[in-house]
């Protein structure tokens, strides 16, 4: 075991995968000369080379276009959007082809291609730059979305994403790019669709994906420490594919869920959650199901205030309070 | 361009057999014949959706898919019948497709805008105006990805040059040095807009290429030998130098934009279709120029369009007799790994009704 | 009272609003001099003219991005996306500049906007041409989504959402164009936000957006005659602003409800709807909220398949039988 | 470009005043102070996210805003402080803002991207790379629409000409002819990709206007009459003949893209940044020339200097007073409707926590 950065894990994943398959290819602005402008791939150009690490104008359509195009030759391009909320310039390409062309082909075609960066609000870009499209693509059948919470997940959950054979978007986030934990000195991958329970308990579990799980896990302490509650955090790590098993055995075990997720909160990830809970697990159920969503307005700038527009930790353990009173 | 010059002399031209020669005829003639057998099933209910017939520009796909060797790559939009064909498709698999059987090429789940053929190194049949142009791209990087020299033949129409993933895709193409050409198929509308009042330019469309350094030109779609004259030019350009190309061939279609349009005569006058099926179709041109060299005569045209003619009722047959996918298959080819059983396909959920 | 289709009724807003305001304008492909790639915008360009309805280039990111800088300056443009599917080309637009310029500027820059067209699967154009994105928009703070089921709230809510001064995006739908209805011969206008009770009932509540509506009123129908169910019918109408009190009302004298949604079923908006009625109508619940989505693929082409994937009558009856066993 | 030419003699300079002249120089000095103190301020941490410095570019935005009459708007990207304090907006408000006060231009919620004064004919600050592209367009619509004679400036940068908005937008102005000017402000990088290697081009960028049979010109940043000169061509062009121009101007930037851009001095030398501080300054430059002209003299120049830096100062202490917007702001300013409590904005659930 060692500790290392969220960051350096994505870093290692990339490395790994770029020496064990040549077919890989990192693509984006400013990820080889630049070595990212979050630093995930840093180094990389220096050891690949430029036909391995590639920088590309400023035309998310067209490079991503382009990547899903050579997929289908059997490229296997790790494309950065260096926010995640640019997407919506090639949102077309994401979705109808990366996302279309194999049903449409009836299987004749498959697009084995990644889409990293992060996704996330809190660090005060303002509104265009902290979308978190996670539920758009969880809601694109053809898609696969992951949402790592700690290094070991996000290593483990991008070289599986590389090795899938279907187009996966990996959304990161980069208030964690500089945390750090614990990362095994062996290689190590983790399945998609494998959610992890992160902490134990019995009163209550607390779901949630990306660094909502961890703004949990603080939670968690407090309500330990300062209102003895045994809480269960739930970390989805894979939104699609999804482990509803293991979320609806917590919520069997505890009886109380309460939803954590940085999602607004008109169909966020947390409202389909809610919607599958009630549904299997409705005589399980002692409270209505809670959710804590971003505040329902477009990213604001002002940097304290974006501290509270997001879940906190004080607002996790009030609603906790609140769903388990 | 240069109306006079004869492009029979071209070397790529030259060197044909009176074969292959006849072989474009029969090409031609069978995506026409085909699409006038989809037609007839489309007015009788046979299909769903948009039928985008591709007649009158058969020579933009059959003369430059002719130049494709094992290595040229073909992507193109929704209007996609023709290209199909040309790559070697049956007309069976393009048939049952229109039908929505599960024996059409992609099972019954692309319909007439999603043909694909990967075998044929034929990628499709894409819906989204100019949506395939980055996928073009992509197609020539991977082929350059991979050491191999070839090329994409990437076709768009004249209303797709508006869109920004096609100057997107044209700059990446000169940037990255790679070997794609645009063929813009400018049949002078975009659904029930002429070219004049949905773009601006300043002596044709594929002009705007030189804004990236790109080498264009334009053809005459009438004249088969034209068409893979200058997209030989670009294929050796892709093949040699791996620069892009684009290149603007002026053609028309004759019927509307799909069946469905009911405005077609009314955007362009009744006289306008009716001078160019006289003066300037295609099919006919290149049959009397195989007349003219003595190549074929017109028993061998009416043989060949025959045998196009029985194909297609064939085709028409073999459509109707198959049968539709079973109602399971709407849940397959979603996911590879799924599909493939593959453990990542079975773990977690991918699907969610109930 | 007349009888009119739908396609009409938009047809008769878009008309009187054109006459009301001069500051309306009409833009999209093909909406002039082709009458509209769906009929809908038929007649207006000759009774308004070149400037009032404008027919644009193949350039859904430009064009929209020029109505939302036009509406900036007071003009009222009201844009045909030829299919909503198209919006995936200009999503960056539609989101971060007509979404969130507004908050950006701390609210001195409105956007009276409207975004219309169909927004529907089952006619057999394939998986690129049939996509839903109401949840999307919904999703979006400062963005307001409307999806009207008949030609009565088509016209009324069309005429409301030219007049709201924030963007407004309607979603139609190609099967419901043709589709007739009554239609008050004197003006009207339906505000944003209201939900509409289509049926009364006391057994169940569907609640649906939309087509929806429609095949769920067919299944009350078939419910009540063959199953003695007495079901209760609720048309969101709009579905953001959303009328929760009208669902919540309903399910609190059913205490049942299933939620029919041509979305695809991940973070749909029947998901958001069980989300909210779990929570705040808990104990009414006699059993769990069900929900009939599309089923999870990218829409099929082959017409009878095509059928079997949205909700159908069949499915409906089938489901409600369920919820009430 | 033809060096050896003084735009000074052009007429819209000949009749340029004293005083004018030195606004021109107040205005450039006053950026420079402006964006010195907000970068000391930022690495003081007092601001979040990006602060994106002008610095060095100065004389596009005074120069081209200079010539802006009552009915000509402006539009720009993320790197938008020297064109809101251009426009007449207060160091005042532009400070508060990267502070994210309430009493900041846009009440805290833009932040250093989004400076926003539609008093001022100011429409931002937008944050994704060419997405005011068409929004620009869009302006210009909104003017010809209201039969008003005035026209948009939109700048954009080197690297945002690759984006397919700024394509689409070019089609509509030139089909729509619309008073659009687009400014290129070329400054030579985007982030850390040099123009060379992000752009595909002939003799420069703005040339790719002539695909669209837009008119377009390069002007040499350093020098104030040249922007002038040329800017002002293309703002007659909008007001007489309402056709769209594209404008390129070389200029540079002197910190990274962002202060928080680590690798400034990695992918360019410091001896180029030196050269350009050294030689082709823009403030230095009409410093310099005001005082070759007897406009100025030094003491003036230095007088105009410490005043913008004085101001500058107080803004820093005024953001420092004001206040953080209240909690409740959050949800304030998203829908018109709700904000000013009209019928539609109480109808309905607008917002969705609980
Ligand atoms: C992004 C997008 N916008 C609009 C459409 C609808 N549409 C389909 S084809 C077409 C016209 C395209 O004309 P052109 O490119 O000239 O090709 P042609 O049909 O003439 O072959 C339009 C507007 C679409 N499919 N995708
Ligand atoms: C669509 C999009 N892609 C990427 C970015 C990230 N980004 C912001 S500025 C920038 C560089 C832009 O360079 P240029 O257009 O030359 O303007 P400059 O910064 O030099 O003023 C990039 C890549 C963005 N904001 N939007
Ligand atoms: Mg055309
Ligand atoms: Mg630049």
């Amino acid at each position: 075991m060692r500790t290392i950065t969220y960051r350096q894990a994505l870093n290692e994943a990339l490395a790994e995968e770029l020496t064990r398959d040549e077919n890989v290819v990192i693509m984006g602005e400013e990820v080889a000369e630049y070595n990212g402008a979050y630093k995930v791939t840093e180094g990389l150009l220096d050891r690949f080379g430029p036909k391995r690490v590639v920088d590309t104008p400023i035309s998310e359509a067209g490079f991503i276009g382009m990547g899903i195009g050579a997929s289908m030759l059997g490229v296997r391009p790790v494309m950065e959007l260096m926010f995640w909320s640019f997407a919506y310039v090639a949102f077309d390409q994401m979705i109808n082809n990366a996302g279309c062309v194999r049903y449409m082909s009836g299987g004749l075609i498959h697009c084995p291609i990644v889409v990293r960066g992060p996704a996330n609000g809190g660090t005060n870009v303002g509104a265009t730059h902290s979308h978190t499209p996670e539920n758009f693509i969880a809601n694109t059948p053809g898609l696969k979305v992951v949402c790592p919470a700690t290094p070991y997940d996000a290593k483990g959950l991008m070289k599986t994403a590389i090795r899938d054979n279907d187009p996966v978007y990996v959304m990161e986030n980069t208030l964690l790019y500089g945390e750090s934990g614990d990362v095994p000195d062996e290689e190590y991958t983790i399945p998609l669709g494998v959610a992890d329970v992160k902490r134990e308990g019995s009163d209550l579990s607390i779901i949630g994906h990306g660094r909502a799980v961890i703004t949990a896990l603080q939670a968690a302490e407090v309500l330990e420490k300062e209102h003895q509650l045994s809480v269960e955090v739930v970390d989805l790590r894979s939104v699609r594919p999804l482990d509803e098993e293991t979320i609806l055995s917590s919520v069997r075990k505890t009886n109380r869920a309460l939803l954590v997720d940085e999602n607004k909160p008109f169909c966020a990830v947390s409202s389909h959650i809610a919607a599958v809970i009630q549904e299997k697990a409705f005589d399980y159920l002692d409270a209505p199901i809670a959710r804590l969503n971003a505040l329902d307005a477009p990213a604001i700038y002002s940097p304290p205030l974006e501290k509270i527009q997001l879940p906190n930790v004080d607002a996790v353990v009030k609603k906790a309070l609140h769903v388990c009173s | 361009m240069n109306a006079t010059k004869d492009y029979a002399e071209a070397p790529i031209n030259q060197q044909l057999s009176a074969e292959e020669k006849i072989s474009f005829l029969r090409e031609m003639m069978r995506i026409r014949r085909f699409e006038q057998a989809s037609l007839k099933q489309y007015q009788q209910g046979k299909m769903g959706g948009f039928l985008h017939l591709y007649i009158g520009q058969e020579s933009v796909a059959v003369g430059t898919v002719s130049l494709a060797g094992d290595n040229d790559h073909i992507i193109t939009a929704y209007r996609d019948h023709g290209h199909a064909l040309a790559v070697g498709m049956s007309m069976n698999e393009c048939m049952a497709e229109l039908y929505g059987k599960a024996t059409g090429c992609s099972k019954g789940k692309g319909g007439s805008m999603h043909f694909f053929a990967p075998d044929k190194r034929y990628w499709g049949g894409h819906g989204i105006v100019a949506g395939q142009t980055p996928l073009g791209a992509g197609l020539a990087y991977g082929l350059k990805y991979q050491g191999i020299t070839g090329s994409c033949l990437c076709y768009l129409g004249d209303g797709a040059i508006n869109q920004g993933a096609y100057h997107e895709s044209l700059n990446l193409a000169a940037l990255f040095d790679l070997p794609v050409i645009y063929v813009i198929e400018n049949n002078g509308y975009s659904m029930g807009t002429s070219q004049q009042r949905s773009s601006a330019f300043k002596s044709c469309l594929a002009e705007r290429a030189d804004g990236y350094n790109i080498v264009w030109d334009q053809a005459n779609g009438e004249d088969l030998y034209e068409v893979r004259a200058k997209a030989q030019v670009a294929i050796e350009r892709a093949h040699e130098e791996s620069r892009p190309s684009v290149l603007e061939i002026d053609t028309y279609r004759y019927y509307g934009h799909s069946v469905a349009d009911a405005n077609s005569k009314k955007y362009r006058s009744p006289e306008e279709i009716d001078r160019y099926k006289q003066h300037h179709d295609p099919v006919n041109l290149w049959q009397q120029r195989l007349i003219d060299e003595g190549v074929i005569d017109t028993d061998k045209a009416k043989e060949i369009d025959l045998a196009a003619k029985e194909e297609a009722k064939a085709s028409v047959q073999f459509a109707e007799d198959s049968a539709f996918p079973e109602p399971e298959a709407i849940l397959e080819d979603v996911y590879y790994e799924v599909d493939t059983d593959s453990e990542a396909g079975q773990t977690g959920r991918h699907f969610f009704n109930d």
